[in-house]
């Protein structure tokens, strides 16, 4: 079973509990020890710190190393703050960047389209994923909001929390483009429940590596009461798919 | 000096030695800033006639220390005599030690906010080793002291620590009567003039209730601009010799410039 | 350089710091050091409660304050507990009042059109500029509110330092924004806004009392901008959008 | 026992004595959990290689203490061996009594205590004293729902006075109220910790297990909040050895639960 982790941080962040994984190295062991193959990684600058600067920083730490995959965090254009759409895209291209993360309230901006229709638009054109984690958004409303205002754009949304079953399921039969990250679904038997209801391709294996736990996320999978197909489309194969669709 | 008619005629102040003890490089996540790079903060303070300002960067205050701490080095190393540095500890890592960081020429202070850093307590002994650095060398600790509770930490550590120089940062405005209520009580305790948005008066109070050795003008630069606060300076009913002493005689003697 | 402030509150307040200079005397002393020379004034009874009674009390606070001209907070006519349009017009036309205050959250009313249609439609078809702290319709609800009324002119103010990222977007997809400059502190916010937008976009005010004059007029006058566009923020706009109103 | 080709070779935990000392059967009104009935927990069980669970009535079951407990009797009557039960007094009724469940055996194994959810009834309130007694005169473990700080050491107090019976301090260790749980465990020998939280990194447990030693440290999943495969994955791939591994996953629980 071959694991691609849609979601890990690089860098030196801010707080940190006792005995937390910190450096790559510490991250690379847990990856070996549970047989991760490679990780979409983001930088923990880019999140707390400067954006722009965060991006290229994480460019450096992952210079020649074949285990990430670079996945840049990005800002509305507003006041002529970070880049440009093209500026971005270019960007992506030239540094073989295949996926965009996103945090609207951390970073405090509208996702509404007034705000993010051009961006979004581009996000579609050229098939990017858009990835979030679930307390980013202002509510489940917020979600489907964003879902519908951009129907042609994938989102994985990560550490939905196991209390939000009922808000999440009707979102999940009327958005195609929504898409869970595996990594803290800890609802009993919740893998083979979306899987019976909306199928493995709604599922992406990701771990929130270093402060989530891939020991239990990779258990979640491998244990789970699915087929050895759905098993392998959620490890890695939902992931591959979306990411060699990516044009740039 | 006619203080009025340098603003209205939009001309800088001249012969004030102005001294910002309360800057920042760098970005900070939840919000834009307008030029938050050094040349940004060089430009305003040529600008505006500015003799120096100290500043912290906020990413090593809110995300990676040592990205942060060289972020404010390069920004002393390209405005020597300008811009001057505070270095920022981090109480999550064991390996953090911003002396190399206090050697380096232009490092003049240490710039404490808890708040940001897990909301640690600043008198958490998680920061003592740069407390005593700061106690050996006699160095100004700058403390983001918003909330009262944090003005009390903050001058749990000026007790503890009596050969350090303690600057309550924003005290002036927000929890002011516990400022102006341990000052008292510390010699080594001053407060600053930083904040967005405060009624005019207030630095009268100030100076009224602690005199103006104790206050020192802080501007908060790149988090916000400075102009508004030095205007607020410039046109308050103090004495000149109260304006000058807090635009930047008092921060010389403490940063001993 | 002279000043015309667009916004500043009399009355007596529940709480103050220690200092604050809530007077009138007090404001109006503060005023003449800041080379401001006229000002809108709302009152704080009326923006905290008795809406009505607060703005004839306005009239009367500032009858002989030649400087001072008066701006009513206003609401929803909900069960006549406000002037309908017809009465607002006559009242205002009889007053000199030329500007609205709304506060649609402290006054807990929805600021949707269902619920702000007829004050709403009032101020585009008078062409009445409209104020209303940021804090009273942030983020989102910003857009929605310029959205829905996009002939009435609204001037925010209060709006602290943090919000580009939401001011940003509206300013892009609606004309009618204006935003008031008192305690618009962001590191250049002047010159970055006029390199983005335009200096007619921006409306000189104080916020006083709780606001600070000398900081205002400063980041004004030392703005990295030109001297005509110093005039329009300083007092061009706001005379122009004055200019404007049919009553 | 290569605990990493367990979970590699996706086979449950065989030969290795399991025993899960936190389970919950039953609705939960503030969000729909996954099967949440005995059966389906013994039928997750079984694939997962886990002997035994002992479980409580969902907390969302506030006022209703009879029938709640009466759910568990139940369970465990139609489960023997597999689900056993902790039985749950309310602080508010005062005819509440427990000595019923454990008159003859019933499959109760303990008592359960979940102050927060009653009305934020303190842990050590003495309304619950009648549930102490029991447990102290029949040498009960005591499990405390205690992710706050103030929680743990009112399950501490339970523990110093009334030193026959065992705590079992709930998600505490593994929460910010780790270090009052850590200080409960070394200062009482009959306080110890379980490992039922959802989300905590790789690292946490053995942090826990080098603070109290693995003695104080028993397997506790939540389950039927979560799955519990999660934590039996985290467990199996933690940096420990695999005598630790097997004393959290069940020897522990053996010496403080009668099976």
């Amino acid at each position: 079973m071959r694991f691609i982790d849609a979601r890990c941080q690089l860098g030196r962040r801010c707080v940190i509990r006792e005995n937390e994984p910190v450096t790559k190295a510490e991250i690379l062991e847990l990856m070996d020890r549970c047989r991760i193959e490679r990780a979409v990684a983001y930088h923990a600058i880019a999140k707390e710190g400067d954006v722009k600067a965060g991006n290229m920083e994480l460019l450096k730490d992952t210079e020649g190393d074949s285990r990430f995959l670079r996945q840049w965090v990005a800002l509305p254009h507003t006041f002529g703050e970070f880049m440009s759409v093209e500026e971005l895209l270019k960007g992506m291209k030239e540094n073989s960047v295949s996926s965009i993360r996103m945090f609207p309230k951390t970073h405090g901006y509208s996702l509404k389209p007034y705000a993010l229709g051009k961006f979004m638009d581009a996000m579609a054109e050229h098939k990017i994923p858009v990835f979030m984690t679930y307390n980013e958004l202002a509510s489940e409303d917020a979600l489907y909001a964003m879902l519908t205002d951009y129907p042609k754009v994938n989102f994985i949304i990560s550490d939905v929390s196991y209390r939000e079953e009922r808000k999440l399921f009707p979102i999940l039969e009327h958005c195609p483009n929504f898409h869970i990250g595996t990594g803290n679904y800890v609802v009993h038997g919740g893998v083979k429940t979306m899987c019976e209801y909306f199928g493995a391709e709604r599922m992406i294996f990701d771990t929130g590596l270093p402060t989530g736990s891939a020991a239990a996320a990779v258990s979640l999978i491998c244990f789970a009461e699915i087929s050895e197909e759905e098993k392998t489309l959620i490890a890695s194969g939902n992931l591959e798919r979306m990411l060699s669709e990516v044009e740039l | 000096m006619n203080w009025e008619q340098y603003i209205f005629e939009g001309k800088p102040f001249e012969g004030i030695y102005i001294f910002d003890v309360h800057g920042h490089v760098g970005a900070h996540k939840p919000f834009q800033l307008g030029g938050y790079d050094a040349d940004s903060v060089a430009k305003t303070c040529r600008r505006m006639n500015v003799d120096g300002v100290v500043v912290s960067s906020l990413p090593a205050l809110a995300s990676d220390w040592k990205w942060g701490n060289e972020e404010v080095a390069a920004s002393v190393d390209a405005y020597p005599g300008l811009i001057w540095g505070y270095a920022s500890p981090n109480p999550f890592y064991e390996d953090c030690d911003i002396t190399p960081y206090l050697d380096l020429p232009g490092f003049v202070g240490v710039k404490i906010h808890g708040d940001m850093q897990g909301s640690t307590p600043v008198n958490d002994p998680r920061y003592f080793p740069t407390y005593e650095v700061a106690n050996e060398r006699g160095l100004p600790v700058l403390f983001h002291a918003w909330l009262s509770a944090e003005v009390r930490a903050a001058a749990d550590v000026a007790r503890r620590y009596p050969n350090t120089k303690i600057i309550l940062g924003h005290s002036g405005m927000t929890a002011r009567d516990t400022a102006l209520e341990v000052a008292r009580t510390c010699d080594n305790i001053f407060i600053d003039t930083a904040i967005s948005s405060t009624y005019d008066n207030a630095i009268e109070v100030l100076v009224d209730k602690v005199g103006a050795d104790r206050v020192v003008y802080g501007s908060d630069i790149c988090f916000f601009d400075c102009i508004h606060t030095m205007g607020k300076i410039a046109l308050a009913r103090i004495s000149d010799t109260d304006k000058e002493k807090i635009f930047g005689l008092n921060a010389r003697g403490l940063f001993s410039l | 350089m002279r000043f015309f402030d667009a916004s500043c509150r009399l009355g007596r307040p529940a709480a103050f710091g220690e200092g604050m200079p809530w007077q009138t005397d007090e404001i109006l002393e503060i005023m003449a050091r800041c080379h401001i020379d006229g000002a809108l004034a709302y009152h704080i009874v009326a923006r905290e409660g008795e809406t009505q009674d607060g703005n004839e009390l306005l009239l009367r606070e500032i009858a002989q304050i030649p400087q001072l001209q008066p701006q009513w907070c206003a609401l929803p006519a909900t069960y006549d507990e406000f002037l309908h349009a017809d009465a607002l017009r006559d009242a205002m036309k009889e007053n000199g009042v030329r500007t609205l205050r709304i506060a649609p959250k402290s006054f807990a009313h929805s600021a949707r059109p269902y619920a702000m249609k007829e004050l709403m439609g009032f101020a585009a078809e008078c062409r009445v500029p409209v104020f209303f702290d940021y804090g009273e319709a942030p983020c989102d609800e910003l857009y929605e509110i310029c959205h829905d009324y996009p002939d009435v002119s609204f001037v925010i103010t209060n709006t602290a330092y943090a919000l580009n990222r939401w001011l940003g977007p509206v300013l892009d997809a609606c004309g009618n924004l204006y935003l008031g400059t008192g305690n618009y502190v962001p590191h250049r916010g002047l010159e970055t806004f006029c390199k983005y937008y335009a200096a007619d976009r921006l409306v000189f005010n104080t916020n006083l009392p709780t606001g600070s004059a000398t900081a205002a007029v400063s980041l004004v006058c030392f703005a990295d901008i030109s001297k005509e566009e110093k005039e329009l923020i300083a007092h061009g706009n706001i005379e122009r959008l004055l200019g404007e109103v049919r009553l | 026992m290569d605990f990493r080709e367990l979970v590699y070779g996706q086979k449950p935990f065989e030969g290795v004595f399991v025993f899960d000392v936190h389970g919950h059967i039953g609705f939960e009104q503030g969000s729909q959990l996954g099967p949440n009935d005995g059966e389906s927990m013994v039928h997750t069980m079984d694939r997962m290689g886990v002997d035994g669970i002992c479980v409580s009535f969902s907390p969302g079951i506030r006022g209703a203490w009879k029938r709640g407990n009466d759910q568990t009797k139940d369970t465990c009557k139609r489960l023997p061996g597999r689900v056993f039960g902790y039985a749950v007094p309310n602080p508010f009724h005062a005819e509440c009594d427990l000595t019923p469940y454990f008159e003859e055996d019933l499959g109760f194994r303990g008592v359960k205590i979940h102050g927060n959810i009653q009305g934020e009834t303190p842990e050590n309130d003495p309304r619950y004293a009648h549930a102490f007694e029991l447990a102290n005169r029949l040498k009960l473990p005591v499990l405390f729902h205690a992710w706050m700080p103030y929680e743990v050491d009112r399950a501490a107090d339970v523990a110093s006075r009334y030193p026959d019976l065992n705590v079992i301090i709930g998600h505490g260790g593994l929460t910010f109220a780790r270090d009052r749980a850590v200080a409960a465990c070394k200062r009482y020998d009959n306080v110890f910790c379980d490992t039922a939280i959802s989300s905590a990194p790789d690292g946490s447990i053995e942090w826990l297990v080098d603070k109290v030693g693995v003695e104080k440290v028993l397997y506790g999943s939540d389950m039927s909040f979560f799955d519990c495969i999660h934590t039996l994955g985290k467990l199996a791939l933690a940096k420990l050895s695999d005598t630790d591994k097997e004393k959290i996953l069940g020897l522990n629980a053996k010496k403080i639960f009668d099976l």
